[in-house]
């Protein structure tokens, strides 16, 4: 196994985020404009390292200047941000991270406004402390709401107890916000399969996929959460495991896909952590419409679809031949198709021919 | 034999226009209760105006309306104007197409003679009482009753008095008409007399308006300029607005000699020089007495002149208000916050006929409508200073205005603005849409050039809004960083340990002197990241959770 | 002394009328290059249909259009009229506000007798020329070139001609009227001469109209009904229409010895009956002479006609088109789908001019304008027959048209259907909104009526809709059971066991009887579930999913 | 323990469906019109039983009939779906919904039209089936999603699998969308805890509030599932455990307790088995605002919030004079609050004062 990524304790968190204090405090007794440096975030400061299949940030920075009133509400509410996460980690506390929006939220003395009217202006400035800091959000105690499930034949250490992944009936294991915790006990699978719906999840289970194929099953239930991105990323990294996906064959599908893969753009200076470059794709693909004769089931693109598809073409992430190809060709049909809709040829035929055959055959995207 | 055709004809006749506008009274505005009212105040206040000004006179015009009854008026309408003469009095009243006024290139608010007349009219036909008239030319005052004769178009005198004055004092010059009218209601509102006087006032400021409404209340609209404006003269025609059927008209009335003089003294801008030049561009000379010139001459004259280069037709017959009448009219009757006035240059219509616009903004204070829901956008337009209250939507100027974005000018939604738009436009002949005259055909150059005048008042209020919205913007800025300042010196002192009153003394220092000094370069800060961050994952700010969902649509 | 007011009197002039419209020349029509071509045409045509009418005959009238220059035509018409009498073309063609319609109480295209002076003054104005007027009553041919003396209001006679015709030999009747114009352009469209005459065809289905186009071009609208209609008469006046005013002129005018004899033979529907209740409600004898009659006797009276009950106004001098008339030549010149047609009950507009509506509605097939996007919705205004082109905008019959929810009918959107709407009204007096003659003001009476004819067409043509559209739902509900058949029957047969093919057999027996026999109540089913669906916790198709997550919006 | 409630044998149900199929098979063959009964379901056929605490549905039913045209197509669906779950009982499958609809959807022979074209045809077409057969959704071998996870000291056997959820670390269990062949083995607690937000479990978990405060703790995640709804159902009856929920104080949340409560209007037929009548509310409530002085984090309502507060005091089951006074008083403060609202006060408020003292007290609605 590989190591688990650079997870920092917390003093040198706390260190770094008094010695941004002290940064700030000295401009100030110097009667300098406080301020503090921050890398721009978003697509212009975001590209494609082709080499490691990632989205990295680049190095492009802003100042945020307290005396520049256009800054001067967003340095206030960083620094009470900082403020909190120090104490979050100094009593060893982790807060969601709209509980720190609530935290934080109270009247500004004299005055009818709020320190924050809304979580949508404390959450782009945690991730900007992120990245000023070099600090993950795990690190800062901070974590967003959890999603997806895990099963098959994995046993994982959480908190003192020791949960077999194969011992869960149907059910499976909740993914939580934050794996930074878990250890691998021990697993024996000969790949990941990341299946994007949690019905399609389901009927996997229920055909026992996962113990037929032996197999470790992760369903994201739409757009993969954090903690379920870092769990992909932990075990390929630490179980030495190939990453499958299997989402639906639309825009948002692929781009669940290539976010699990390359990561996102919003979080492009953690792609190391949460993205898996090694991940492949196994389906739904516009050619599976024509092999298995599923005309009768697709569904017409919406405009959305189409708009969505044409922003895909326009990522350079996208550019791979082989999804230009499925991009265009879906434009081209004019449709879209579900994982489920594999039904339309019989209940276990997903589990019988189409997964088995393809991955056999190593018909991935890459 | 009598054929079909005779038969048909027995009753072939003449009618007089008087009969013709009788049968079509709405053409002349008398449609409707409240309109007919209204019309009858416009036809006669007009008429002072106009007069007042001629003899150079400031005006002084007063209106009274009494009721008598149910849609049953008495009105008494006087001037200090130069007075009727004697012989003209049952022409002017009692005529219609008869006037001073039509064969004139001279701008006055009236233009065809048929108004005054068409207020004997309307009086007899719903009351059957004939009109008094009270006039001096500063000599006797000449008092006469009299009806129109509609059938002949002219008037019939039911009693005439004549009264001396003393020579030797300067006695009463002026003109008074008193009549009754049936069929008709006083309103308050945006179509009544009042609202007529009202914006009479602000168009006309050398004016001395006082009216007196049915409920007895008495209202002076002072004026707010003394001085007596220029009498409008008139000019001659420009050879460039001028058809082949005018000229070929004005050719055969003419007493001249030979055509060079004819169209050197008949027309404007047309010199010896322009006179050689057309005669060498026409294949005939010009020696020739016009009142023999041909049709096909004319027409080759009519194409000379398109060809020669003239000066602009002169503008000495148009008489605009004036930008600081304009102002004053406005800060002393609407009293707003901010107003802005503007007199364009004068330009031509329809080839040759001078115009110019005038516009104002007012904004605040009493400017827009009253309404229900607080404020609304008012337009008041103008056709040589007469307002037009009727017929609004078919009007250039309501064209024009609604044309503008106003939004660029900082104006988001006009109408729910305290905000009074003004337009005068001003020419020696308005191209009205019917005899009612309450409605500017749309002539473009009229059309663009209103726009153009109104864009650049746009411009202005947009300067003067962004002006006031920066010193604000500025104290505000203070404001939010002394505010912000506690929160920051507190979080800090958690962070660093360091004592929160003395962070916060030294931000305090930090902002005082950043807003003593550097006020200049705050104003264009702008946040740098705010579009960079809009780019990112297409501007959702649901891109900067990560993991959410992102959702199918 | 001269005073200022004798200064500025020295202009004083009186103009004639023909001065008025010349220079006002926007007020009859002329403006714009389009429109006053097509104005020329309304004028010559209106004026034709008029005259054949009064005499009886089945019109017969030519168009010619030659196109001479840029902006230069030749117009002939003709018509197989009555013709002129000689003693009378000058005063019809040169003399505004002369002619044999203005006095009367009766339905005539034309009104006020300036329509076709206006023709010779545009004529002239634009290119000097004068009118040709070749017309004969029967015996002579006249053969005419005249101008108008514009100041004089009278015709200039250029030259005259006088041919026999043989007396034995049944000679030429009727009018041919020659001229040219500038400034004028022909071009196809709604507003052109072509649309114009297509329109009079469809409004005058006894009239056989023939049109040259300038490209050389000739159309001929042939007659879809070989009837000579009722010519029109004159009626006398209803009392309760009659002003004050309109009574004295009458009485003062009147040569009867008293004024009983006067009221019973000067209006319709005063019986002697009804002078004596009127008698016993004025304070004076009828037995005065009516010529004696004061303002304030008149006023009783009329106060009085407002208290009696009269029969309701004769309708004698309405001529509508009639239904069959109009669907007769709405299916010849539409060939529509469908197509319904009403005339309406006479009724009476401000207070005693009798009116009468008529309405049609075609569908499909040629109806509705051709557009780049398909047909379009189309609106064709006629006032007494005549096609209303220009001035939609504040016409009554638009605003009536307007007001109808026509998706209550089964048109959704009736802009984008191929439909036309043909509304005529006819009355002894239009109330148009000017000179010009296109728009019909706003009387409430008028807009009611249409408004209630076109409801009338409209639940006629949803009927029509309905009954083909249940004819076509039948044979698809048929369909659809079939379709759905083999579907049951593979399902059942895997539930049961039995066999397929059998239960289908069985199934299309089942419903063979149940579109034989049952016909009728199957149109009237209805899904008694939806609406019950549709409350269960506010109609979300999502309710029916279990435990789905509603959401916090 | 009490029993788990009526859950019929495969064959059962395939009689019910058979039994179906032939009396319509025999209505055809008499050449009388194919019909059949369904219980109307909605609003109009709903009524809240008083003494129950439940919604059921009344007597009133539809004829359901092949000629009526109105009927035909609906009608033909019904027996096609009759005809898959027949299928899926006899050979002990499962499908989603979903996977039914793809399953049955095609295109009519000579036509361009599909069986079904959306989900939305087919879902409400199941429920009448249910209805009409009195047969659970489960019974029929279908399922909807799954969303839910459950934390605590009680041991489930899982297809053979004894899950202990008290040692799944900070996970949980997922709850999957059936679970009546969940077999609770053995537990300790005092009462269920059922929370709206995933975020709040992770609160209550991270303060290992179900360890301090023995109890077992359900999060709904939004609008419970059928899964979720069943598995409290079931503790609550065979364990013998009081229900207590902690939702957000704002009219969606007040109806995801009543819907846990007395079951949902659309299935008011499994009331009975879904709907927990003993269940009661601790938070939040408009009193809370007061009471712990939250004034400065609430939200104002919007107008959507304002419109569904006067649907709720519409409904029978809302008319107990505690809520009615709750809802009126949101109403009169224009205000909602959520859960993670009291972390303005600490993060351990909830877990260590509010919801201890108020469950204490016994501070909970009916």
């Amino acid at each position: 196994m590989k190591e688990n990524l650079s997870k920092k304790e917390g003093p040198d968190v706390v260190k770094k985020l008094g010695g941004l204090g002290f940064q700030i405090a000295e401009d100030i007794e110097r009667h300098e404009s406080p301020k503090f440096v921050v890398p721009q975030r978003g697509l212009g400061n975001v590209s494609f390292d082709e080499v490691d299949n990632l989205l990295v940030l680049g190095d492009k920075t802003s100042t945020r200047s307290f005396l520049n009133v256009a800054h001067s509400k967003k340095f206030m509410q960083s620094i009470l941000i900082a403020a909190k996460a120090d104490e979050l980690v100094s009593k060893g506390k982790t807060a969601s991270i709209r509980e720190l929006y609530y935290q934080l939220k109270h009247n500004i003395e004299g005055t009818k406004e709020n320190t924050f009217e809304d979580q949508s202006e404390s959450d782009p400035l945690i991730v900007d402390l992120e990245v000023a800091l070099e600090v993950l959000r795990e690190e800062l105690h901070l974590k967003a709401d959890d999603k997806g499930t895990v099963i098959g034949n994995i046993v994982i250490e959480d908190s003192g107890d020791r949960i077999d992944c194969s011992k869960l009936g149907r059910s499976g294991l909740a993914i939580p916000s934050i794996v930074e915790h878990y250890n691998f006990v021990k697993f024996d699978a000969q790949y990941i399969l990341v299946i994007e719906t949690g019905a399609m999840f389901d009927r996997l289970v229920e055909e026992k996929y996962h113990i037929k194929n032996n197999c470790i099953m992760v369903s994201t239930k739409g757009q993969a959460a954090r903690g379920c991105r870092r769990l992909v990323n932990r075990m390929s990294n630490e179980l030495q495991l190939p990453v499958i996906v299997f989402s639906d064959g639309d825009p948002w599908g692929y781009y669940i896909y290539s976010v699990l893969k390359a990561g996102s753009m919003a979080l492009a200076h953690e792609s190391k952590r949460l993205g898996t470059p090694e991940a492949k794709f196994v389906g739904m693909t516009m050619t599976d419409i024509d092999t298995y004769d599923l005309h009768s089931v697709t569904e017409k693109l919406k405009d959305v679809d189409k708009k969505r598809i044409d922003e895909l073409l326009q990522y350079p992430w996208f550019q791979k031949k082989e999804w230009k190809k499925e991009l265009k060709l879906m434009k081209q049909k004019g449709v879209r198709i579900e994982q489920q809709a594999l039904a339309s040829k019989s209940l276990e035929f997903v589990a019988e021919e189409y997964l088995p055959k393809k991955i056999e055959d190593g018909e991935l995207l890459p | 034999m009598a054929t079909d055709a005779d038969k048909l004809f027995k009753d072939f006749k003449e009618i007089s226009v008087t009969e013709f506008f009788r049968k079509n009274k709405a053409h002349l505005g008398y449609s409707g209760a409240i309109r007919s009212l209204t019309t009858v105040i416009h036809e006669l206040v007009t008429n002072s105006l106009d007069a007042c000004e001629e003899a150079g006179i400031l005006p002084e015009v007063t209106v009274e309306l009494h009721e008598l009854g149910e849609e049953h008026y008495r009105f008494v309408e006087k001037d200090n104007g130069p007075g009727i003469p004697l012989k003209h009095i049952s022409s002017v009243f009692g005529k219609m197409l008869a006037g001073t006024k039509f064969h004139r290139n001279i701008q006055l608010r009236g233009q065809q003679g048929i108004g005054v007349s068409g207020v004997t009219m309307f009086s007899q036909m719903t009351t059957g009482k004939p009109l008094k008239i009270r006039t001096s030319t500063g000599t006797e005052i000449n008092e006469i009753e009299m009806m129109v004769d509609i059938s002949k178009n002219k008037a019939e005198i039911i009693s005439q008095n004549a009264a001396e004055q003393s020579p030797d004092v300067a006695g009463w010059r002026g003109t008074e008409i008193e009549g009754e009218l049936k069929d008709v209601v006083y309103k308050q509102g945006e179509k009544s007399p009042y609202e007529y006087l009202r914006r009479t006032a602000l168009a006309n400021p050398h004016a001395r308006i006082t009216f007196t409404s049915p409920d007895g209340k008495t209202t002076v609209f002072e004026r707010s300029v003394q001085d007596i404006p220029n009498p409008p003269v008139a000019v001659l025609p420009h050879p460039k607005g001028i058809t082949v059927d005018d000229l070929f008209n004005m050719a055969r009335a003419s007493d001249f000699r030979n055509t060079s003089a004819f169209l050197k003294h008949s027309f404007s801008r047309i010199s010896s020089a322009k006179v050689h030049e057309i005669e060498s561009m026409v294949g005939f000379p010009l020696k020739r007495r016009p009142n023999g010139l041909k049709w096909e001459e004319c027409e080759q004259l009519v194409r000379a002149f398109k060809k020669v280069k003239f000066l602009a037709p002169s503008m000495e017959g148009l008489r605009p208000i004036g930008e600081t009448q304009i102002n004053n009219a406005m800060l002393s009757i609407l009293d707003p916050q901010f107003s802005h006035c503007q007199s364009r240059s004068p330009l031509v219509h329809s080839g040759g006929v001078p115009f110019q616009i005038e516009v104002g903004i007012a904004y605040g204070g009493s400017a827009g409508r009253k309404t229900a829901e607080g404020p609304r956008a008012e337009l008041l337009r103008f056709a040589n200073r007469s307002p037009l209250l009727f017929d609004a939507g078919g009007c250039a100027i309501t064209k024009a205005v609604n044309s503008i974005k106003w939004s660029r000018y900082g104006i988001k939604k006009i109408e729910e603005e305290p905000v009074t738009i003004f337009v005068n436009v001003v020419s020696t002949y308005i191209p009205y849409t019917s005899a009612g005259k309450q409605s500017i055909a749309y002539e473009q150059e009229i059309i663009e050039e209103i726009k153009k005048a109104l864009m650049e008042i746009g411009r202005h209020f947009e300067r003067h809004h962004a002006r006031k919205h920066r010193a604000m913007e500025m104290e505000n800025k203070k404001k939010a960083l002394m505010k912000y300042s506690k929160e920051v010196a507190g979080a800090l002192a958690k962070l660093t340990g360091k004592d929160s009153k003395e962070l916060l003394e030294n931000l305090k220092i930090l902002i005082e002197k950043r807003f003593e000094t550097g006020a200049l370069d705050i104003e264009d800060e702008q946040d740098p990241e705010k579009p960079e961050i809009k780019k990112a994952g297409g501007g959702n700010l649901t891109d900067y959770m990560e993991g959410e969902d992102e959702g199918k649509p």
